[in-house]
């Protein structure tokens, strides 16, 4: 589990050269989909401003210019259509990407993703596959608002026959985008506004990160920190502060949702005997309350305190930039609360 | 046609008597949709169908046995039992699928034309929904997406003039649902849904500019129920005797029967023959389906997700 | 929390003469529909099928005659335009009911529902408030298949600014069913397609159940049972079986998901030491997860045996009769998983 | 039209100087249509609005105060900060709401209508949208919902030919968005969205007809954004030079100007008062936004549930 990523093809770059190569979060991203539109003809990509715009994020740009208009194509605003027109894609033998840029707007197509695509494999007994990838960024940046900030992911991990994908780092955008243009079912593939910019050394070559396997991102013994998506740098910030306090913190990148992989979890939990989740999401029914579910179900004796949820305050949305930043977990609230939980165990 | 009567006759039959799971949506007095539309079909064209998808689903090529197993849900269905009534699928004829929900068969045939488009075929997809359907965001979206990227598929509405218990009329202000096409730049035609040789032309037509890659028609087929919405609702709250009856006098199999005898293109013999040969492969249909089993626990979990290594 | 209603007026009706009054589940939410709105004239309702029809389920039948066509109209079959126009209406000043019917296709109107109904009040900052009542039926009965069985209770229960209730008996939906026309916020009404026909003693006098107190079903010493809707019955009938070897059970009826009540759980498991989950949802992400994550964060030390979640298992909702009844969780797949858990660490 | 015009104007100026959270989307060009269409609206009349809102919620009667401030994010906005340029809220003057979402203000100012019409008052409700949201499943369900039920509602088409970096014939096959309303048997209507005056004339026959009980109107404004989709776009990669030019050579607020001199309305003078007052205006506006305090994290769990006991 602590090696995160399994290369296959390679050999030719040499590791220096490899090592140097930092670019972004949505640059990876495109690389990803680049790599896999040309190795796979029935690949086609639709959303609203994905095509010459190159994407709201940039998480497009330069396919339109490579693959033209046919295969990378701006859509009406249309989320119910895309998605539905994704199933029918996917049914009749291609392999659509459906942009739908903002997660929250995968809520207009939520009868597509839910009674459509996560079903027909099951239902038709398994003589239809629907491989399609629903690609859209999740999450707040400073005073994104009410309508554009949403983290409901545990919406699709709720639904079996999709598979969730959450990736918190550039090098994980690209191996991961990957597998899951490979993997012939519905993949929901949820970035987050926040992380586009964000920079990071991503290899040049080819390489797949498969799904269900957590990325260790810091080794730890007295708490565990389960996290995912934008909260990963926090974690890991906090982490670095705990550290000055004697507090050794372990944190787990989670990386797709569905499949979960909670034997790093649990092996996690064995160790430092405290878990704590991070979650931009709220609290309620959300992945949160599964991880902490899971440990509580299958690896309750591991625990030497209760399980703590760090997770945005349950209120809409705000605009407001100083609650905004009060609401969702922050580095300070996180050291905070988890001090508080070593303190009243160790 | 008669196919589909007799099969929904069948289905109707094992229904009352107890022994078919979930509910039924029979499709009696609109065969002739069905069976014009998918006249004009190659195995290799799609259809995408509604929750009265049985007629579709026969016309399209899905056997009697197949279907009647899958309405019975046993493993010998083609969609192995897990489906129903609702949900049949069968890719090896083209159908993908009927629909619990109203109606994103719209958007699902979209897409197929599209991705038939996109492969350099000459495919077409086909799209059925009701009146009902008509009014609902999908049926925007849908045809101004396939109108836009001349998309290869037909839009065809079966107007039987309720959704439900809900006239037509009640449920929009422009009950012509033809002229709607104007909406979105494309063809629009109204033809009599029980004239099937009407049904027909007006469908080659349409996939004949399709095939030619120049986009989209909708065809709006003026036709009836005669039963209620699904099996159990007598279908006479809401609509009157009279109007049950006219309908009934314009049955589409009786016209097509009439008109072919008239024109001598085929003989009472042939007719009794068919109904024979039909009523029989109905036969066969309902034992095989009721003789199959139901699926087991220890395959219940399978096909959750595709996995190529295990397919 | 063992008196479960909270009686307002009455002292009109004798007692025995209430005690008889039988009636269903869908009669009860009619009867406290029907006194709403001859109480506020602001309530209209609308829906698919719930005018002269008086619903799929007879959940309104009577009122279209009572109150006429213009209170009580069916609408086409446009789900999104029926929540959206709901709340308009309540912004408006009116308090609609809007009845999606089935909570399958509550999906097709996610966006009205997350976007603009949980959302307005707190973002126009208390300013405008939206009163309005969704409701549908959940769940699935024989071979409702793959997109009549729903349920993604979890989903409104995620979101900040909803109210979610899940009654299982029909004196719970009158009570409830008032209280929520009486609440001027969004609430979803999720009732159970299993359960209309099923009866029950409802009071025929007014009165009111308030939202967020859980109801103990069942009273009992060895393992807590929480659950809601069609499970309920199930978990009661389990609990007779177990009772037979020895093993008591106390059984708590959730009632509202939000706000939810977890005093009443966290008392119950301080009592019996063990908690056992039974939701007809997926586990993953659901209700179950989130009790379960209440209760390892909030009363961990109450616990002597690991948390059981008894779900619908992960697969889509299926036709099949023979694995429907296997997939979702049944009076012996609930005795001998509880029988385990007990018989584990007795 | 000139104080939407120079708070676009000072919107701008105060974003570009790194001091205002979130994007905005300014509204510079179509100044015309909503001042013409709220012009004909009571103050108890209902409007939803869109991401482009802020000349709606203006030209409805929020103050230039209320509004900066809430684009500002600050407590004395009219949304007390939490809801930012696409959320602009106000209950005072009917002013449903901007929307970050589009185009859901059809469906909100439907059942505004709906409403108004149960409640037996004469009140009109106005959905502003643009090209774009009439690509979207919400406009066919919204004006079919509306017309089907007579309901008192004006929907406004913006159409400045872009959804984002979208032109809409790129986006529709049927560029005419007023031949629409034939789809749902309602009167559509083209005006030029840069002559305030022609809008406000149509505007006046359809809130007389919506008044009179007889129900919806669609009319479409053709109009122009001089700006990027979002400050931030330069809004030039895909709209050539000369576009942006001859628009802004049919400056809506010129147009006024010029019309009312030549028919001696009113006064150069005038207009350079109006000019003054509304600069001042503005000034102010922005102080005191700029001055207001930030929402404390003691009141940010306020108000997610309604709860008379506490309001
Ligand atoms: C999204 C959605 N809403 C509601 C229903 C319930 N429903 C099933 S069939 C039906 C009526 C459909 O009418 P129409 O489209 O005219 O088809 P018909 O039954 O007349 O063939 C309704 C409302 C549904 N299946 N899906
Ligand atoms: C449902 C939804 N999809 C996508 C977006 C992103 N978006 C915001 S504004 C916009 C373009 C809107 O175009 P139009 O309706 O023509 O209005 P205009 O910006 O031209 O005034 C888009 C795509 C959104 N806000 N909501
Ligand atoms: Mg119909
Ligand atoms: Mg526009």
């Amino acid at each position: 589990m602590s090696e995160t990523t399994t290369l296959i093809s390679s050999a030719s770059e040499t590791p220096s050269r490899q090592a140097e190569r930092i670019i972004t979060y949505a640059q990876a991203g495109v690389e990803g989909v680049r790599e896999e539109m040309r190795r796979n003809p029935d690949i086609f990509y639709i959303g609203q401003g994905i095509g010459p715009r190159g994407g709201n994020f940039q998480q497009s740009r330069g396919l339109w210019e490579e693959f033209g208009e046919e295969r990378v194509r701006d859509t009406p605003i249309a989320e119910r259509a895309q998605a539905g027109m994704g199933v029918g894609a996917a049914l009749a033998g291609s392999h659509p990407i459906i942009d739908i840029v903002f997660l929250d707007f995968t809520l207009e197509a939520m009868g597509e993703i839910v009674q459509q695509a996560s079903t027909i494999h099951y239902i038709s007994n398994g003589r239809y596959k629907v491989p399609m990838l629903l690609r859209a960024a999740g999450g707040g940046v400073r005073s994104t608002g009410p309508h554009h900030s949403h983290t409901f992911w545990s919406f699709f991990a709720h639904i079996p026959g999709l598979k969730v994908a959450v990736p918190s780092a550039p090098a994980d955008v690209k191996g991961l985008i990957k597998t899951a243009l490979r993997d012939e079912n519905p993949v929901m593939f949820i970035e987050h506004k926040g992380l586009y910019n964000t920079k990071g050394h991503v290899p040049e070559e080819e390489y797949l990160i498969p799904f269900g396997e957590a990325r260790i991102a810091r080794a730890g013994k007295h708490v565990t920190l389960v996290t995912l998506g934008m909260m990963v740098q926090r974690s890991l910030d906090a982490a670095a502060k705990l550290t000055e306090s004697g507090i050794s913190v372990e944190v787990i990148d989670l990386r797709t949702l569905v499949p979960l992989d909670k034997e790093t979890i649990f092996a996690s939990v064995a160790k430092t005997g405290r878990l704590a989740i991070v979650d931009e999401a709220y609290a309620s029914c959300g992945v949160s309350a599964e991880v902490a579910a899971l440990v509580a179900g299958e690896a309750l004796d591991e625990l030497d305190a209760p399980i703590l949820r760090i997770c945005t305050r349950p209120t809409p949305h705000t605009f407001s930039p100083s609650t905004d930043a009060y609401l969702v977990p922050s580095v300070d609230r996180i050291v905070s609360e988890v001090a508080d939980l070593v303190g009243k165990k160790i | 046609m008669v196919l589909i009567r007799e099969f929904e006759l069948k289905a109707k039959e094992v229904f009352r008597s107890g022994r078919m799971p979930g509910f039924i949506h029979v499709y009696i007095g609109e065969e002739a949709v069905a069976t014009g539309v998918c006249g004009q079909l190659r195995k290799d064209d799609y259809v995408a169908s509604t929750h009265r998808g049985h007629g579709h689903a026969l016309a399209k090529g899905i056997s009697a046995r197949d279907a009647m197993a899958e309405l019975m849900g046993v493993v010998t269905g083609c969609s192995g039992g897990r489906g129903g009534t609702m949900h049949l699928y069968d890719p090896t004829v083209g159908f993908l699928g009927s629909n619990g929900v109203v109606p994103p068969g719209i958007l699902i045939a979209t897409g197929a034309g599209l991705s038939a488009k996109l492969k350099g075929g000459d495919q077409v997809a086909v799209a059925f929904f009701g009146d009902g359907g008509s009014n609902n965001g999908a049926f925007h979206e849908g045809l101004n997406m396939a109108a836009t990227w001349d998309i290869p598929v037909i839009f065809v509405c079966e107007n039987n003039m309720y959704a439900t218990e809900m006239p037509f009329a009640k449920a929009t202000k422009n009950t012509n649902i033809a002229s709607r096409a104007a909406a979105y730049g494309i063809p629009g035609v109204q033809v009599d849904g029980n004239n099937v040789l009407e049904v027909y032309e007006k469908t080659g037509e349409a996939v004949a500019r399709a095939r030619r890659g120049e986009g989209p028609t909708l065809i709006e087929c003026l036709t009836y129920r005669w039963f209620g919405h699904h099996e159990g609702d007598p279908g006479v709250a809401y609509r009157t005797k009279e109007e049950i009856a006219a309908w009934k006098a314009r049955d589409p199999i009786q016209k097509l029967h009439d008109d072919a005898i008239a024109a001598k293109l085929a003989s009472e013999q042939e007719f009794k023959q068919i109904d024979v040969d039909i009523k029989g492969e109905l036969e066969d249909a309902a034992e095989f389906a009721l003789s199959s089993p139901l699926e087991k626990n220890e395959t219940a979990l399978d096909h959750v997700y595709f996995n190529p290594a295990a397919d």
